[in-house]
Formats: C-alpha cells, structure tokens, sequence
C-alpha cells in the first residue's frame, strides 16, 4: 500500500488527460473514467486510513533532497474526506451535467481538482504543497465559471483575484522561510525553525500565511468571494468547493504548517480565535438575510468554518493544559469531517431541487415535501444535523468545541459559539419552511422526484450524517485519534525525516 | 506542393509579402530552435518549458504572417488539444513507469556519461513531454484568445 | 530538390548551433531537421533554390561586397545630416517602381532598402515600393526610382531571376 | 537590502494597482505585477554576488561550481512559479473577454451583478 501513495495525485491528473482524449471517440466513456477513478481513489483512501504513519521519498532521493510526502492520521483523514465527498459528486454530476455543455471539459476540470487537493494534503514538501494548491485553485477558478453567465463569470473574476492575491501571499511566505531556514523540506524546516525561533521574520511569515490560507478558508475579512463564487458553480462543484476545497486548501494548510512547521504560539493562537469568532457571527448572520437557497449555505459555511478555525485556535495556544487541547482539536478535525458531510449534502439538494423546478429563490419554492420525498428528508437531516440538533453529528462536534472553549477558560467565545448555534437553527428554519413546507405554487405541481443518480449520493450522505453522529466514539477512536495524536507530536513529525 | 504556394500568394489574411517571405525562410530554423533548446535542456541553459515556448512563439509567427487559416492546416485546434493531453500523460506515463524500480518518478534508465547527448535518465524525455505540453497550450490559448478578441470587435462594431 | 535543400540549410544550422559532431548529436539532428523539413518543408519559398547556382552564387557574394559599401556611405551621409546644425533635412514618403518580379528578390529588395540608413520600405502594393526617405533631393519618379531601388535591382536580378 | 526592498515596493505597487484601478484589465496587470515582484525576491535569496549559473560545464570542476554557483532550487521555484502564472493569466484573460462580451464594459463599477 505504502508505494502506492503518490497514485492519489497520479491517478487524476492522469485521467483528467485521458478522459479528453478519449471523449474525442466515445462520448460516454469519459463519464465512467471518472467515476472509475474517483471511485477507486475512494477505496485506497479508506484503506489507507488503517495504515500507520510512513514517509514516501519521491523518486527514491533521500531527504533533506527530494520530494517527501507524509501519511499520517491527519493527511489519511483529509484523503478520506476529499475522495469520498469526490466520489458522490461525481455520481451526482452524471445527471446533474447534461443540463451544460462541455460535459469532457467539466470531469477534467473536477479530477484535476482533485488531484491538487489530494496532493496539497499527501506533500511533505512546502513548494510541492504551493504548486498543488495553485493546480486546484486554477481548476476551481475555471469550474465556478463553468455556465459562462454574467453572474457566474463576474463570480470566477472575483474569486481569481481574490485567490490570486492569497496565492502570492503564500508565496511570499514560502520565499521567506526558504531564505531564513534554506530549506523547503517541512520537517527539515521545523528543525531549523526550532533553532531560530519566533522572531520579526517569521512573525511576517506568519501573517502573510494567515491572510493567504485565511483567503482559501474564507475566514471572515477575507471573505468576500465565497458567497458569490459558490453559489454561481454547478451543484456538484458548489458541493464540493464548500464541503472539500476550503478545508483542503485553507484549513488543512494551516493546520499542517501552524503545528507542525511553525509550532504552537500564543500570537498565532489569538489572531485565530479572534477570526474564528468573528467568521462565526459575520457569516450566521449575513446568512438569515439571504433568499438564495444557495447563497445561504454559502454564508453558512463561512459561519461553520470559524467553528474550525476558534477551536484550532485554542489547541494552538501552549499555556492550556493537554487535555483541552485534545478535545479542542477532535472538536476541530470532527466539525471538519461534519461540515464536509451535511454541507455537501445541502448543496447537492439545492442542485436537485434546481435540476427539477429551475429555480433557487427561497421565495418561489414551497411544500416540496409532497413531491419529492426523498430528496427533502435528507435535506431535513442535512438543516437538522447542522444547527446542531442532538441525535445528529452536527451536535457532538459544536458541543466538544463550546465544552473546550468553556474549559479553556475563555467564555466570551463559548458564549458567541452558544450564541452563532441558535442563530444557525433560525435560518435552518426560515430554509426548512421556505423550501419544504408551506404552499406548493403551481408551477410546481408537476415536479417529481429527482434521478436515481441524483439520490443515491444524497442517502448515502444522510446516512453519514445520522451515522457519524450515533456512532461518535467509534469514530473517535477509528479516524480522529490518529490524527490528533499527529497534530500534538510535532517530534514525531519531524521524525518523518528521518524515518522511511 | 505548388497548391499552397499559390494559396499564400492569393491569400488576403496575414501581413505583406515581405513578412510572408521572410517567415517562410525562417520558419524550418526556429522550429530547430526550439527542438535544440528542447532536447540540450539536460546540458545547457533551457529546458522543456523555454524551448516549447519558442516552438509555440513559431506557431504563433505563422498565424501573424498568414493568418489563421493556413497556420491551422499546419496544427489544427483539436491537434493541438490532443498534443496537449498527450504531452502531460506522457509526463505522468513516465513518473508511472519509475515504479518499474520501486519508485515513483525514480531515474530508471542508466544515466549515461556526463556531457553526451544521451546521459540524464529520464530528464530529456520529461523534457520532451513538456515541451509537447506547453507548444499545443500555449499555441491553442493564443488561437482560442485571437478567434474569441476578433468575435468581441466585431460585436463592438456592432454596438457602433 | 527545394525539400533536399531545405533539410540540408537545417542540419547545418543544427552543427552549427550544437558546435559538434559526436555521432550522438548528428542523429538527433538529423531526425529534428527531418521532422522540421516534413512539417515545414512545403512553405518554404522556391526561389532560394536558385541562389545555390554557382553563377547566382557569385553574384550574392558579389551583392553583399556593394550592399555592404551603399550601407557604409549612407551612414556617413546620415551622419552628416544628424550632426549637422542646420538639420539639412526633407523627410518624406517616395512611391518607386521596381522591376522584380520574385517573392525573394522582392524580399531582398526591401530588406535591403530598409537596412540601408535614411531609408526605410513602408509598403508594397502591385510593383510599387513606398519609401521613407530621409532627404527627397528629387520630385520625379523615375529619378527617385535611379537613386533608391535601380542600385540594388540589378544585382538582384542577376541572383534570383 | 535594498533590493529587497524594492522587490517589496514592486509588491506594493501592484496591490495599488489591484485596488485602486476599476478596469479589470488593470487589475490583471496589478496581479502580474505582484507575482513577478515576488518572482524577483526569489532569484534574489538564490543570488551570490559574482556567481556564475549552476550549470556544470566542461571546462569546470564540481568543487568549482559548489563554490562559486548561485543557489538553483529558487531559479527553479521561479520557473513554475511563471508557469503557474502564465496560466492563471490565460485564464484570467478568458474571463475577462467573456465579462466584456456579457457586459459591454471593462469597467468593474459596472460590473455589479452580485452584492458580495
């Protein structure tokens, strides 16, 4: 299993190529490439979530030179997210897309995606990880400007910009610690930052990659092209930049650099929580105002994020005690997974409702319960589970998180946290009673359920929802003990080195 | 053979007779050009991206001297699409093919003495795949940019 | 023969770019000017064929001496304009007649009238050449047609017609 | 230093240009120009002064060419990083022609569908 590591990158960059020049002779093929593919990746993540931690050198040059990529409990996790919540999107696009042209072009663009997000998480290598993020930033670019209408166009420039301004920034950063350490290898330059502390440089460093990933993440003052970027892509890729991409390329990034490169500091811990909070409100409430059933979640999901980023925040800070940190890091990695699962969810549902009644205004739509059964109880489960009702996942993770926060000593942020979890449920409930409930217009009456393709992906993420939520300790101990083990040992990253 | 000499002398597009001359001279030593910048990229200064990009720069001077038309009849949009994929599999095909020693993207093949044409491994392949890569996407960026700003003028016109 | 000749001018370009001839890099010249001459090979023009005519070769030889010298006493000429106070200046577009009738020589033509300092090929409509001149010192055609093009058109003919 | 330092005044001009110009064409100049200034920091970290290109030639020894050679690995950094570039301009170009047939103006105050 271990040699196979690099197929996670090689395998949609591969069929992204071939899937256009395939699709020149058969037209149907490239739709089972994908699916192929995205499938099979789906399978070696999960494998690989029972594999221990190893280090893969690329080309078989030994480090400090080389490329190295890591597998450990976090990047396992991330594979798990990113290829399964792949997986169904794809199935769900093979419906979903015929309403666009350019069918060939869409799958490239979307293994492309996923090849940059797959190898932003498997690389060990801090230039690597710049490359692959920029690979997945280009494809998302084109992909939210998929339809070519004067929204979704307006929609890509902005983000373009938006992300190219991040990605420089994060190129700066990484031309900074290559000057100060002379290294790019991540585990080589925590041993060389170890030396050099935390001085002015490295403060900069970290400023410029706070506002950089900060940018992918959305968190909240460099927000302003998700709401807009989100809603414009098809569902599918609404789905998957929501649930998948922001995580991958803002979250996981940080993660990855702030614990393990950089280490735990109180200065990189503060700014965190402040953003995390302010993401938090800012995005619940901007979100009630909306009519957009999209436009919603994608205000939602800033809101969800800045649960990740406060929580990650307070288990970056090295003055409080070990066991908070753990719980505020399961809370993180676990909100993390939750997110990926209910907003990919919800965003599919949109797709679906789009795919059958044509339009997204909340003000239009009513009583589609009675006509499309299946797909609005999954997308109760979906509102439910994310405003954080009890049986749900949504539940568990906000409620470790506030208890980390309250334990922590910090009670403002539980209180905001408190606070953002009701206002979540308000405009859950102003979505449930526009879209499910109420009158049926009459346009509508003719509206069926959606496809077979279209609601296999939605039950079996509903089935997640419920599942991750009641079989919590499993979960616990199967998937996310592994990665906040990781998280807290930086020697053990910087062992990775050393190790083969 | 006579065909598209008659062609480019009766053809409106493009620019004067002493730039269609001039270009059809020196069209053969750019491509050559660019093919040694290409294959010396293991040796010398240059590489796959510098040397596709003169090769593309060649393609792209066909098209300013004799319009689209005929440099399309030399490498056609959905050839160059289809150099394009091909060049990155190969790319990858190659990174694939290190698994034949263990490794991904491992320097299978013996390296060769130093200086000699044929020495680096795997490098002047890798190379010639991404030569093949940038020359088709750079050329087709250039021909969708040219056939798209020539649609939009005509539609500022229009608005005129 | 045109297609031989033109495989031939690549391969030599190629040692000479490569400054060698290991038998390494003779055979991946030789399959690069291959491939350059299998792509290109149809658009490249006719006429240089008949340069490689030992009598036309002579002459270009012969050309390149008087081209170079014409362009030795027009940049004093300039020289002496540029540098004079009064600026003894009278810029302006000549129309003149030329008697090639080959893309090639036509191509030399203006290249070497734009090369030549103070003058400098505009445009080329039918036979008629548009010049940029720096100093008109005529007004009649047929004088400016002696003074620009004639020095140049008859070695030309002699090489490429 | 200085140097630099003006690699930092490239970077700020261009975020000027970025944020203070409304036509969308100049916008994507001002991110060309952020990216080459930051492209111009990393030869600078890899610069030696009196260096000669890593590149082993024959009349040259490794110890040499370990001594007296610019760092390569920022040179090669900054050619993907053109790369890279080159390609989020080509597709910022695109877009750019479509907003232009869409809307008829390259002036971004105009281009206002969406509220942010």
């Amino acid at each position: 299993m271990q040699q196979y590591y690099p197929l996670f990158t090689a395998i949609p960059l591969a069929i992204a190529f071939v899937n256009l020049l395939i699709t020149k002779i058969n037209k149907r093929a490239g739709d089972y490439l994908a699916l192929i593919a995205t499938g099979v990746l789906a399978y070696m993540s999960i494998k690989m979530l029972f594999v221990g931690p190893f280090s893969y050198h690329v080309g078989g040059h030994l480090p400090p030179w080389g490329i190295l990529l890591v597998s450990d409990g976090l990047s396992s996790l991330m594979l798990v997210v990113i290829n399964v919540i792949a997986f169904l999107s794809i199935i769900f696009s093979l419906k979903y897309m015929t309403t666009y042209t350019a069918k060939p072009k869409y799958y490239s663009l979307f293994l492309l995606m996923v090849g940059g997000m797959n190898g932003v998480v498997i690389t060990g290598d801090l230039f690597n990880l710049y490359v692959f993020l920029e690979i997945a930033s280009i494809a998302s670019y084109a992909l939210v400007g998929f339809g070519c209408e004067k929204e979704e166009l307006e929609a890509s420039f902005k983000y373009m910009i938006l992300g190219g301004v991040a990605s420089t920034g994060v190129l700066f950063g990484i031309a900074f610690l290559y000057s100060i350490t002379g290294t790019l290898n991540m585990p080589d330059m925590a041993m060389q930052l170890e030396l050099v502390g935390i001085n002015r440089a490295v403060a900069f460093v970290i400023a410029l990659f706070v506002m950089g990933f900060g940018l992918k993440a959305s968190s909240v003052p460099f927000h302003a092209w998700l709401p807009d970027a989100h809603p414009s892509a098809p569902a599918p890729i609404s789905a998957m930049l929501s649930g998948v991409l922001i995580k991958a390329l803002g979250v996981y990034t940080i993660m990855r650099i702030m614990f393990h490169v950089i280490g735990p500091n109180p200065l990189v811990s503060s700014i965190m929580m402040f953003l995390g909070a302010l993401s938090m409100v800012v995005g619940g409430l901007l979100a009630i105002g909306q009519e957009d059933f999209k436009r919603m979640l994608a205000y939602s999901s800033i809101s969800q994020i800045g649960y990740v980023m406060i929580a990650l925040g307070l288990a970056l800070n090295p003055g409080i005690g070990m066991m908070t940190k753990a719980l505020a890091i399961v809370g993180a990695l676990f909100h993390l997974v939750n997110h990926a699962v209910f907003k990919s969810l919800l965003f599919l549902c949109s797709g679906a409702v789009e795919y059958r009644t044509g339009t997204r205004d909340l003000g239009k739509l009513g009583g589609l319960i009675r006509k499309m059964p299946v797909t609005m109880t999954t997308c109760s489960i979906g509102s439910l589970s994310i405003a954080g009702l009890p049986p749900f996942n949504g539940f568990w993770s906000k409620l470790i998180i506030i208890m980390a926060l309250l334990r922590a000593g910090y009670m403002v942020y539980g209180a905001i946290a408190i606070l953002v979890g009701f206002i979540t449920l308000a405009y859950f409930i102003k979505l449930q009673a526009n879209v499910l409930f109420g009158k049926l217009p009459e346009a509508f009456s003719e509206v069926r359920e959606a496809p077979f393709s279209m609601v296999l992906p939605l039950v079996i993420l509903a089935i997640l929802c419920v599942g991750l939520g009641i079989a919590y300790p499993f979960v616990e101990t199967e998937m996310l003990r592994a990665a906040w083990d990781t998280l807290l040992d930086k020697a053990g990253f910087m062992n990775l080195l050393l190790g083969g | 053979m006579h065909d598209i000499e008659k062609e480019i002398r009766e053809s409106k597009s493009g620019m004067t007779m002493i730039v269609k001359t001039i270009v059809r001279f020196a069209m053969g030593i750019i491509i050559l050009f660019g093919a040694y910048i290409v294959l010396y990229g293991h040796l010398t200064p240059g590489g796959g991206f510098a040397g596709g990009v003169i090769l593309a720069c060649g393609y792209i001077i066909l098209t300013l001297a004799f319009g689209k038309d005929i440099a399309l009849r030399k490498l056609s949009d959905q050839g160059a699409s289809i150099m394009d994929n091909s060049g990155a599999l190969a790319f990858i095909v190659i990174g694939l093919l290190g698994y034949t020693g263990g490794y991904f993207f491992l320097n299978f093949i013996d390296h060769g003495k130093r200086f000699e044409l044929f020495s680096g491994g795997i490098i002047p392949l890798c190379n010639i795949a991404i030569a093949l890569k940038v020359t088709a996407s750079l050329f087709a960026i250039f021909i969708a940019l040219a056939i798209f700003g020539k649609f939009i003028s005509g539609l500022v016109e229009e608005e005129e | 023969m045109k297609r031989f000749l033109h495989f031939l001018i690549l391969l030599v370009v190629w040692v000479m770019l490569t400054w060698s001839v290991h038998w390494q890099d003779l055979l991946v010249g030789f399959v690069v000017a291959l491939l350059a001459e299998i792509m290109l090979g149809d658009i490249f023009p006719t006429g240089v064929v008949k340069v490689f005519y030992p009598r036309r070769f002579f002459w270009l030889v012969v050309y390149s001496v008087d081209f170079f010298w014409y362009v030795i006493l027009a940049n004093f000429d300039v020289a002496y304009r540029v540098l004079n106070i009064y600026l003894p200046i009278r810029p302006g577009i000549v129309k003149v007649r030329t008697r090639l009738k080959t893309d090639m020589a036509r191509t030399f033509l203006a290249n070497s009238i734009t090369l030549t300092p103070g003058t400098l090929c505009v445009d080329f409509v039918g036979d008629h050449i548009y010049v940029h001149w720096i100093n008109i010192t005529s007004e009649d055609p047929e004088e400016e047609t002696e003074l620009i093009v004639r020095k140049f058109e008859k070695l030309l003919e002699r090489i490429f017609e | 230093m200085v140097l630099y330092f003006l690699s930092l005044v490239l970077f700020v001009m261009g975020l000027y240009c970025l944020v203070a110009k409304k036509n969308i064409v100049k916008k994507i100049i001002g991110i060309t120009i952020i990216e080459y200034s930051i492209n111009l920091f990393l030869i600078l970290i890899g610069y030696r002064r009196g260096g000669v290109a890593p590149i082993l030639m024959k009349d040259m020894s490794v110890a040499e060419l370990v001594e007296r050679g610019v760092d390569p690995l920022p040179q090669a950094l900054v050619l993907t990083s053109i790369v890279i570039g080159l390609g989020v301009l080509a597709l910022m170009v695109g877009v750019c022609l479509r907003l232009y047939e869409k809307y008829k103006t390259f002036d971004m105050s105009e281009i206002n569908r969406l509220r942010g």
